[in-house]
């Protein structure tokens, strides 16, 4: 089996198969490494879908937008697999004046950046979406944020990549880096070990461990978070929906399911069996938090529910990084449960940085080396 | 399809009052807390619903509410596993397209 | 939270022997079921079961499921039904749909005896209202009293589309044909015998090509196979059918326990998914346990020695029960269980080619394709002798774990000894009083009583009759064969149906000597032949 | 390496059957030659499977044609039906509504 190429990449999440469809464009060879059995089986389609900027902080903008800009309009047409994006704006919720008082600093936040939003009232909001409680005064609203299917996009992007030729294997965590004269030159996994000119290891929460080997620590934590799925409802809406305090999040998707995540409030201290099991509250929790905004959604159906875990980062937005002090060792993780969206942004430049060293977005705000002690 | 009226080993099917319910708005008679399923077969409904995407009709298939086959709209509600909602008087139960009683709903 | 010393997940045979098993132990027992009556499967088994008294034979699945009710409610098991089991989690936490809100429970043991679900195999039109599952039909008539359809085809010749054909007919169904793509009978022979002496064809090497109709079935078409399963053109035939019973076997309804985190194993031979058990049901969570199909899909008689080992366990786990004592009835149960797994159709024969029996007699290949067993094998069993006067002829030639015949005749008149799977034999010492209680209590209805000196040139054959209406007595109609067909005039002389028969009525009819090994079955003769009532 | 992880090994060209527009998934409408082509696509475990085209994730949850998907895919694949993991079980077992699941007993 061949078992070396230019570019190896650890982690078959949306991250490593963006990357690896973006460096096979480029005519560069790429292995991927995934620990688990299956293409994207962390967080890249185990979230809500969201495509959005605002919220976020102003660190992310510039990737985020450049992404929505110029690349998620196309990428059903590109990867030849329907991604269901679709952009008719981001309402973030709100209930009481503390809320509004949230949602007026986010939304300051982000059109000081530039961002197009803006708070509107309970009325506004009910125009663009009708089945709203009337308990909701407030939101902010984001016209160009929107949402696409996870699933198909983060396996449209496998798909494309290994027919540009990337080689993916499954089942295949890794044991060790190693350098050879003073470069990381060798993967070494339980089966074989191999050997590429650059290691880009994007494996969400378990790159911790990974880039261990080589001396280099990422400060995240695994945060186990929860999303449920509804039959397929009559078409509703079409917009993303999030709350101040972030009870639900989700949307309406093309097959007429809805698709909300949620909170408890004991995700930093969820315990796992090793199977990412669900929570026996999560589900419940989540659909009080729909109900209380949206009561014509009490009838609907959920039929799944699942958990998987973010990688949360110390400072909540990840580290896109190539990390000198170790030749040939390049980092994408801590996206911190909002890295969707901003992925195929990040997998282009990151790319670029491994191709050519420079980027199309500046990326210097996501150093693996920026964090520091608070005095 | 028939009731069996008399069965050689079970006997007289043991049957709760009868009510009345309407399917796709025609009046039919069946009995309290049977499955709205039953009573439809009793009354020679096989149809429950067409499909979203190829329009299909579909009935009951497993009539123990796992293949979700058999759902109808019931009060409005889409989605409704007939074979295990028992039957109550007045029910108002239409045939599904797609996800709703609206037959422009099939896409 | 809500706790108890055992949560069982299934009020069918396996659930409810745990909980009664652990309840006699003194656990505090709730046993949650989604449907809206308990017993499972057992309240759609209208037939009489096989096995020993042990196992309840000849004892009818409903009767048996009315018995662990009332067993469970006098031990103080809680059965809660129209219970959802929607999630189970860490810790031995379940929720619990009740009523229109969601409970938390916890067990310090849980037994998950969720059975099974039908497998399904497509073909063109496989979607159409009318293709129904052999459960919904079981379900439909069984349970809620209504015909599943007028005119049906069978596909699936295991017990279940064996079982299911007769109960169709039961309700007075027509059964126009059993389809399966396997060369040979999957079921008991028996079962057979009884669908194909009421007429009905068997076709193996067959499959439906596809079923015909624009909103519902109207028809069906079946083709024969080659080797490899696929239809060979020109081999079509045609039925004008309103419904088609799907009866493929059954997959073990395990997703509770995979949900749960329990180690979990493809098992083909136990019919798909299964936790990973000890000998006694435990999973690889310790306190966790699996009982009946859903940990192997076996017959309902294992399931509920399952359920009971699995209570035991429970119950020793929670230090309810002592170790000598778990050991001692878990020797018992395992030794019964062990007596069930014997013979022809024993889960480690499956997919064997079994061309003897035990006792060395060729098996009746016509049976295996046919249905019935043709006059020409019919002489090789040893239930089937000749004898002056009345006497019982056993036409049982497959070696299934099954006696009640040997117990219910007083006078010692026939023979299975002590290997439960051995085929009856009759005992010449002894003589027939003509009672008819074996008769009644073959599960397999494959014993007739047969006195060929009746009268001058006549004989009278008693068979088991469990259809309506009941023929009266003098009534004239014709005998069918063991495969079906018209064989000769028939009147029914005595019709017998007393309590200890449970419901199988025994008609004796008066045919010509030379039918006297052919005629099986009675068929009246007015009202267009309405052989089903 | 098993024949399932290495998603580089030669199953051979997408070759169209005659029974390819036969529905298998139910509940979503999903046929035979959907399936066989997303094989094809690179799509080699069940799991994926389901999330590329969605059979196995309408309201019965795969009840029905979970079998029948894997008997597909593990032909498709060349392997034997145990080398290839059948999908999750997620919570709820059955089709619960949000008003039933918010309404929570017994927790305290």
């Amino acid at each position: 089996m061949q078992n070396t190429a230019q570019v190896i990449i650890i982690g078959g999440g949306i991250i490593g198969c963006a990357t690896a469809y973006y460096l096979a464009k480029k005519a560069i060879s790429v292995i991927v490494l995934e620990g688990s059995d299956h293409i994207g089986n962390g967080g890249s389609s185990r979230n809500g879908g969201g495509v959005r900027q605002s919220g976020r902080d102003p660190r992310e903008l510039p990737m985020v937008t450049w992404g929505i800009k110029n690349l998620w309009p196309y990428l059903t047409e590109e990867l030849g697999v329907d991604v269901e994006y679709t952009q008719k704006g981001n309402l973030r919720l709100g209930k009481t004046p503390n809320h509004l008082n949230i949602l007026q600093r986010l939304t300051d936040r982000s059109a000081a950046c530039g961002l197009d939003v803006k708070m509107i009232d309970g009325d506004e909001v009910r125009q663009i979406n009708p089945y709203l409680s009337k308990e909701v005064i407030g939101a902010s609203w984001c016209p160009t944020d929107g949402h696409a299917n996870p699933l198909t996009a983060t396996l449209g992007f496998y798909k494309k990549a290994r027919e540009l030729g990337v080689r993916f294997i499954t089942g295949e965590p890794v044991i060790e880096l190693k350098k050879v004269k003073g470069k990381l030159r060798k993967i070494i996994t339980s089966h074989y070990t191999y050997e590429g000119e650059q290691v880009l290891v994007a494996a969400g929460y378990e790159s911790r461990a990974i880039t261990a080997a080589v001396g280099i620590d990422i400060p995240m934590q695994a945060v186990k978070m929860e999303c449920l799925v509804t039959e397929a409802e009559p078409y509703m809406f079409e917009q993303m929906l999030g709350t101040a305090e972030a009870d639900f999040y989700g949307h309406q998707s093309k097959h007429g399911s809805f698709v909300f995540g949620g909170s408890t409030g004991l995700e930093t201290y969820n315990k796992d069996n090793g199977k990412q099991i669900s929570t026996s509250l999560g589900a419940s929790c989540t659909c009080r938090g729909i109900i209380g905004y949206f009561p014509a959604l009490s009838d609907a159906k959920i039929v799944r529910a699942w958990a998987g875990y973010i990688d949360e980062c110390a400072d909540k937005i990840p580290v896109i990084s190539q990390v000198e002090e170790v030749p040939g060792l390049y980092v994408a993780c801590g996206f911190t449960g909002h890295g969707f969206g901003i992925a195929p942004g990040a997998a282009y430049n990151i790319a670029e940085i491994i191709s050519e060293g420079t980027p199309t977005v500046d990326m210097r705000a996501f150093r693996y080396d920026r964090f520091q002690a608070k005095i | 399809m028939e009731r069996i009226r008399e069965h050689p080993i079970l006997g007289e099917p043991e049957k709760g009052k009868t009510v009345k319910f309407t399917f796709d708005g025609k009046e039919i008679e069946g009995y309290e807390g049977e499955p709205i399923a039953v009573a439809l077969k009793a009354a020679g409904v096989m149809v429950h619903r067409y499909t979203k995407k190829e329009h299909k009709p579909r009935g009951i298939f497993c009539a123990i509410g796992r293949c979700t086959d058999c759902v109808m709209v019931v009060d409005g509600k889409p989605n409704i596993r007939t074979c295990v909602t028992p039957l109550a008087e007045g029910m108002k139960v239409q045939t599904q397209y797609a996800v709703s009683a609206k037959e422009d709903h099939v896409s | 939270m809500k706790r108890y010393d055992l949560i069982v997940v299934g009020a069918g045979p396996s659930g409810l022997s745990a909980a009664i098993e652990a309840a006699r132990q003194g656990l505090s027992v709730i046993v949650f079921d989604e449907n809206e009556k308990p017993g499972g499967q057992l309240f759609k088994q209208i037939h009489k079961f096989f096995g020993s008294k042990e196992h309840k034979a000849k004892i009818r699945g409903y009767q048996i499921g009315r018995e662990l009710l009332a067993e469970a409610d006098k031990v103080g098991v809680q059965v809660k039904l129209n219970t959802t089991v929607i999630g189970m989690y860490q810790d031995k936490e379940i929720t619990v749909c009740i009523e229109e809100n969601v409970r938390h429970y916890k067990g310090d043991s849980i037994i998950i005896a969720t059975g099974a679900a039908e497998n399904m195999v497509t073909f063109e039109g496989w979607t159409l209202p009318g293709v129904i599952g052999a459960g919904a039909a079981q379900t439909l008539m069984n349970l809620h009293g209504v015909k599943p359809g007028a005119k049906i085809l069978m596909l699936g010749s295991g017990n279940v589309g064996l079982v299911v054909s007769f109960q169709l007919m039961q309700c007075g169904c027509e059964v126009v044909a059993l389809v399966d793509a396997a060369p040979t009978i999957g079921g008991y022979g028996v079962h057979a015998a009884k669908v194909a002496r009421c007429g009905v064809p068997f076709y193996l090497s067959h499959t439906i090509t596809k079923a015909e109709g624009k909103d519902h079935v109207t028809g069906v078409v079946i083709s024969e196979v080659d080797n490899n399963f696929q239809p060979i053109p020109g081999t079509e035939k045609h039925f004008d059918v309103d419904t088609i019973c799907v009866a493929v076997g059954l997959s073990p309804m395990s997703q509770l326990l995979k949900m749960a985190g329990c180690k979990m194993e493809d098992h083909p031979r136990r019919g798909g998914e299964v936790p990973v058990v000890d000998a006694y049901g435990e999973t690889s969570i310790s306190g966790v346990f699996a009982a009946g199909d859903v940990s192997g899909i076996e017959e309902a008689s294992s399931a509920m020695i399952e359920g009971r080992m699995a209570g035991v366990c429970a119950a020793t786990y929670l230090g309810f029960c002592e170790k000598e004592e778990k050991e001692e009835i878990l020797s018992g149960l395992s030794k019964d269980l062990d007596s069930l797994r014997q013979g022809m159709f024993a889960p480690k024969n499956r997919g064997k080619n079994i061309d003897k029996t035990e006792e060395g007699i060729a098996v009746s290949d016509n049976l295996l394709q046919k249905g019935y067993i043709a006059d020409d094998e019919i002489e090789r069993y040893p239930g089937v002798t000749d004898k002056k006067g009345i006497h019982p002829v056993i036409e049982c030639s497959q070696n299934i774990p099954c006696n009640p015949c040997q117990d219910a005749c007083s006078r010692k008149c026939i023979k299975i000894g002590k290997k439960m799977t051995s085929l009856p034999s009759i005992n010449d010492e002894a003589e027939c009083s003509g009672c008819g209680m074996c008769v009644a209590s073959c599960s397999g209805q494959a014993i007739f009583l047969v006195k060929e000196d009746d009268e001058e040139g006549y004989a009278t054959v008693t068979l088991p009759y469990e259809f309506l209406p009941l023929p009266q007595k003098g009534e004239k109609g014709v005998a069918l064969s063991r495969s079906g067909k018209k064989c000769c005039e028939a009147e029914i002389v005595e019709i017998r149906n007393v309590p200890a028969f449970d419901h199988t009525s025994l008609l004796t009819m008066k045919v010509p000597i030379d039918m006297v090994k052919t005629a099986r079955f009675f068929q009246a003769s007015q009202k267009g032949g309405d052989r089903y009532g | 390496m098993d024949k399932v992880n290495d998603r580089f090994r030669d199953i051979g060209a997408f070759t169209p059957l005659a029974d390819d527009d036969m529905l298998i998934c139910r509940c979503e409408e999903i046929t035979k030659g959907e399936i066989r082509k997303a094989v094809h696509e690179g799509m080699y475990t069940m799991t994926e499977i389901r999330r590329y085209l969605r059979c196995g994730m309408g309201l019965c949850q795969g009840q029905t044609c979970a079998k029948l998907v894997k008997g597909i895919v593990v032909r498709e694949l060349g392997v034997l039906p145990t080398e290839l993991e059948p999908a999750t079980s997620r919570v709820p077992m059955r089709p619960v509504e949000m008003r039933v699941l918010a309404k929570e007993e017994g927790r305290c």
